[in-house]
């Protein structure tokens, strides 16, 4: 058992630091989180991309011969570590979450195309696998796409697609076989997000950022859009998702709740006040010990696909810990910051009104990418053995 | 004994229930949510001339002397509605000029503002923390330095509701300089557009505004004192557990619409080729929202009791509070979780209760203020 | 709403604390905890019994056709709450907690005979729902009663059967119809436990108490022994626990381990220095404000009972909140008083090692008398109306 | 960065666990919880024979100078196993005495008893809390009065195990009267039979016994200094932070075991036509539960590697400790919940994991303590 970090991980994690440091201005944060509230990606994020692109930060564990750097995976945590401490709102995950799925499946066409356009940013994908009628019950998609000459026709509807406004391509999954069985006729197609056909609808959220429904009417797409085997889609989905949970941009995401409100408490007079009080710094150094769990679960997961084994259940546990720690920490505040926790908007507002938001926030890491439900479900089954009903 | 409600109260209950179903649907709530107005002025009036505003005020201004517990039952129904108009402040004053009243402590402006306040004439707000969120004694700092018969005001309030549409403002001050003790803190009546004053008003996470209100040398004539000089606390602690309970009523009733609805949900949401609501997982989870929901509807209930029957309330409407807040908290976000993905979306209904419900949860107190509250009157400090 | 006791109620505690006072020595007591770790019921407990028995005190809330008193339910929550105070570890609810059920499925005769006889305490029934195949699924039950001439033999075995070897009978289910569906096929009877052919055998539990497997083998009953019709047993039963379950004596042996912390966290010398710690009163005063909701819930189920309502759930939300506050109130217990709190015996075990016997005794109530697993399916179905699957 | 056991960790995690699978059955764990003796001298003789008592201790007196990760394993195992000796005390006053050695500050009778303890002819214990059930500097009050070169005891010491059994005893005491701060501690080895020395064994729920240990006009002579005189606590202090993360160390061994059974069971047992365990209500409660003793794990095996590379283990031992002593808890209780009844009966050899991890979760201070030290270590006190 090694807890530490190598010298070679800490000498990146200096590069890192002196990278952000030099080149992350208020601005192109502040150009972010506009973006995550509905406008376009502004060209400042779009130089910041670049340069962490060229420096081949992107999907850096990766192969060489697809772009990547072949670095050790703990290089790209410390990255990822690097950049949320630094509050960059930067989800450099998402720019690749559909690469372990092309990297397994893909033709070496797709491969060529698509993994160091991934790692350059300049292919993006939105995520087409929730619908209006499923939920967390994926398999049971309605959308349609049938074989049409040489080629298929999508019709259907997705929501919850985040990015899609501003993504290349989504990664679509749809029904290719009505008559099989549920998750043995589904199939994943790459589709680029200018096809005809295709229409983004925006839903706002609590946190004030967007999320889109996506309708497909007849968007006729290449055959050479379909990622692996026709019909084969589930099974592709459900191990690229697997390894999409691992990584410690989500962990930084359940934490920083906690590291917000340790900040406040420590920094801010009016916190040191309220945490002069034994109760408070015991609820707080509770949550501490919790998001310490949160941090380890991350880096068993990591240990594990560095080993080249799949975790069983580990990456399920860390999905559950993670949301729930976040949820806890924000419920726990809001009876610590009082009155203080509710203010959106305002001069007394801690934080400009961060602490409501992290409030509604955290409730997203609980369904998003498999709810809570079906993580424990796995880890009963996958992880213990417990029986099939 | 008998906890549950008897055929007045739950006549009283059946008809604010009706009387909001009927004027007070979503789009309304939305209304003022999203646009200039704070406030529904035609639910306020509506209100005032079935007689609710008045429902636990003397019958000499117009009231109808329920008691506290019937006024309780009002809150849980309007917390219920989300009714988008400033009760809970208003009502708190007016309980607490009554009161001044009932014990001869006070002027007739206070008789004056209690008789148009029956009838929605008259607005009125109060103004008790200040820099931190604490509602104890040791909150008020803001300064009242004698002048003539009157004083004069410097100093701040924090998280004030509806201080702009107010007419009057319940302000505590400290008339003498005693710290942070309960002696020496005097309420006073002020008026919002006094000179001197003003205010900022803050979005709140309930999409209501709470306000900084900032007070430079600002008069105070020697009519506007409710209660005694320097005594005010002897008022101020039943102003205050009123406020705790009315507040929980409101969580309780906005909370317990918000379980509804994800109970109605879980039975029409198919997954996996089934209801959701049938799944154990969930039919678990939802046993335990109505478990806290009921919990602390039955703890803001004893709590009213205590006040209706002029008990100490101080042991149980903390306790009420300390559990509310959380346990509240908690089935919303287990409602949340029913919902999935659409309790995020700002045009799907339910965040409109969750928000509420949660910002209501952060005020007037902490559950950890409210425990030491509880610890203190256990005998554990 | 009424949350108060009437001028009548107040003044009934003032007669049951005078009784208590004169009429319950140290000796009593030990008498009676003697008896729970296995002795013969001693002549000091049959004579108090026999004193609150002539009181009219065992079940005083029934009709004074069977032996009761009339009494306003209230007095007897009262009643059980003195007793609670008291300390008086006698459980007068075992004595008639299965009177309703005879009341509402008797004969005549049976009602007679049993009614009179549980409320003087000469009848106590030991209960023969359990078995070892069985858990919380009753009615799975294998345990046979065969017709046979003008009675039935039965054999089987139950277990986890409390006081079986100090009850006069056994409420006991058996299968009177094995092709029956599952609910369907069941009786009860009520079974003198000096039958020939039962035979008790000792199971002792953690806390020291006794608990018992209990064999039938070809043991022959009369006919008049089953109570209601035949085959309908499995719906007396449900109703008779629902009922089994309201009153003031489980909610004081939930909140028994809390009052224990209080007291000495108030009155023991080492107990207050730990108790000048906020976050320590923090907990306490959120166990506090727990063990109120457990009374209100009692309160609430009594308030229907005695407006002749069927609790649809309410007494289920009581069966859980109380259990699961009973085990939170002990672990917390067992970080706030740390090494004391695992002291079994010894000079400087608090109340004479009274904590870990909480401890390991509060599990009992998440699992006696209906899980809090079945409890929760029980409040979703029948007082949400939420689908079976 | 690697959290998951190497070669060499896994190969002594195993050779420990079939060690024990093989010798300590749980006829064995009762035969001592029944009858007269107090530990398990065959099993005791058995592991110094292979060299696990000196596992972590240097090579010069006969020990393996493993990194103090490695010693974590065999503890976890010692947990899962209920192994009946006393090898928690016996290690940490070993682990401290070897640690004064190697800093020059300890005489020839600590090196005698190391290697006579590798051998298993020596047994170890230590006293630190006394009054209260704190394991902080405040806890020590055992007065040591300068006496010629040694020292006389008076005072006394509680929670000490296998105190009758030991052949000396590692007492905290303060050699100079500066009430509660960590100055003036000094650590003394103290021969049970001296005289002036008496104890009573009292029972805990693990089934081992807990000594209060009196001290009158207890002579001890100065070369019974272990460490420096008046600066214990620079040594105390380590000595703690190794206790405690052993300790933490065995109750997940025992819970995670515990867990196991459960998990065995629900899958044989049948209710409602169906293994409990296909049940989802019964599959959650398993997913926390093997996630919970995971945390726990993880939490200690981190102290335990800043331990064993000599960094600042106060902060992540502290953090063990307080979620250990929890959430292990929990898992026990929902292990119990999943055997139901069975859980409570004697005969039934669930209990014997349930009732020792559940003891040794309440000794070494509690969740609230160890949370006051990470609160002091994160900046908040």
């Amino acid at each position: 058992m090694d807890f530490g970090f190598s010298e070679e991980n800490e000498r990146f994690r200096a590069e890192v630091r002196a990278f952000l440091a030099a080149h992350v201005s208020a601005e192109v944060v502040q150009e972010m989180h506009d973006a995550d509230a509905g406008a376009d990606v502004g060209p400042l994020t779009k130089a910041l991309i670049r340069k962490i692109g060229d420096r081949g930060w992107i999907g850096m564990s990766w192969p060489a011969a697809y772009g990547g750097r072949d670095a050790d995976i703990i290089d790209q945590y410390v990255f990822e570590e690097e950049l949320a401490r630094a509050r960059v709102p930067l989800n450099l995950g998402n720019f690749i979450e559909q690469a372990p799925a092309i990297m397994q499946a893909g033709t070496e066409a797709q491969k060529k195309y698509f993994l160091p356009r991934l790692v350059r940013g300049e292919v993006t994908f939105a995520l087409g696998y929730t619908e209006p009628s499923g939920g967390t019950d994926l398999a049971s998609l309605k959308t349609r796409a049938v074989a049409d000459g040489d080629g298929f026709v999508i019709n259907g509807q997705k929501v919850f697609t985040t990015r899609a406004e501003r993504s290349s391509h989504i990664y679509l999954m749809a029904r290719t076989d009505p008559d099989a069985a549920k998750h043995e006729g589904i199939s994943i197609f790459l589709v680029p997000m200018d096809t005809p056909g295709i229409t983004v609808r925006p839903l706002w959220t609590l946190p004030g950022g967007r999320t889109n429904e996506v309708f497909f009417d007849n968007v006729r797409v290449a055959k050479d859009t379909l990622l692996g085997e026709k019909n084969g889609g589930w099974h592709i989905g459900a191990s690229a998702l697997n390894l999409g949970r691992a990584g410690a941009r989500r962990y930084c995401i359940y934490v920083s709740p906690f590291e917000d409100l340790l900040e406040y408490l420590r920094e801010d007079e009016i916190g040191q006040e309220i945490a002069s009080d034994a109760a408070v710094q015991d609820r707080v150094a509770e949550l501490y010990c919790e998001a310490q769990v949160a941090r380890l679960f991350t880096m068993r997961s990591l240990s594990m696909v560095r080993r080249g084994v799949n975790p069983p259940y580990e990456i399920s546990s860390e999905k559950i810990w993670g949301p729930e720690f976040q949820v806890r920490t924000t419920e726990t505040a809001s009876q610590i910051l009082g009155a203080y926790h509710q203010l959106w908007q305002g001069e007394t507002a801690p934080n400009g009104g961060s602490f409501p938001r992290q409030y509604v926030n955290a409730m997203v890491s609980t369904f998003g990418h498999g709810s809570t439900q079906v993580m424990r479900t796995a880890i009963a089954r996958r992880g213990l053995g417990l029986p099939k009903d | 004994m008998d906890v549950l409600l008897n055929d007045e109260e739950e006549m009283i209950r059946d008809s604010v229930r009706q009387f909001f179903d009927a004027e007070c649907d979503m789009l309304r709530v939305r209304g003022i949510e999203d646009g200039e107005q704070r406030s529904d002025p035609e639910l306020w009036r509506q209100l005032a001339e079935l007689g609710w505003l008045g429902l636990a005020l003397p019958a000499v201004y117009g009231g109808s002397e329920a008691p506290f517990t019937q006024l309780c039952l009002l809150f849980e129904e309007a917390g219920r509605a989300l009714a988008p108009i400033p009760l809970h402040p208003h009502s708190v004053a007016c309980l607490t000029l009554a009161e001044a009243v009932d014990r001869g402590d006070c002027g007739a402006l206070a008789e004056t503002l209690l008789s148009d306040a029956c009838l929605g004439d008259c607005l009125l707000t109060w103004a008790w923390s200040e820099r931190l969120p604490n509602i104890g004694p040791e909150a008020v700092g803001l300064l009242a330095v004698a002048d003539g018969n009157g004083w004069r005001l410097h100093g701040q309030k924090r998280f004030v509701e509806a201080f702009e549409l107010a007419d009057y403002c319940l302000v505590a001050a400290r008339t003498e300089a005693t710290g942070t003790s309960d002696e020496g803190i005097t309420l006073l009546l002020v008026d919002p557009r006094s000179d001197g004053v003003s205010s900022t008003a803050q979005l709140s996470l309930a999409g209501d505004y709470h306000s900084e209100v900032r007070f430079e040398n600002v008069y105070v004539a020697g009519d506007a004192v409710v209660g005694r000089v320097d005594e005010g606390w002897a008022l101020a602690r039943p102003m205050l557990e009123r406020a705790v309970v009315l507040n929980c009523a409101l969580i309780v009733g906005a909370t317990r619409r918000a379980a509804e609805r994800a109970f109605d949900y879980a039975k029409e949401r198919v997954a996996f080729g089934h209801p959701i609501g049938s799944f154990q997982a969930i039919q678990h989870t939802c046993a335990d929202m109505i478990t806290w929901v009921d919990g602390a509807e039955l703890l803001t209930r004893e709590a009213a009791w205590h006040i209706a029957q002029g008990l100490d309330a101080a042991l149980p409407a903390a306790a009420a509070k300390a559990f509310t807040n959380e346990r509240c908290q908690a089935v919303l976000r287990e409602a949340n979780q029913i919902h999935g993905g659409y309790a995020q979306v700002k045009e799907y209904d339910q965040q409109l209760w969750y928000r509420r419900a949660a910002a209501w949860s952060m005020r007037l107190g902490t559950s950890l203020e409210h425990r030491r509250t509880v610890a203190r009157a256990i005998g554990l400090v």
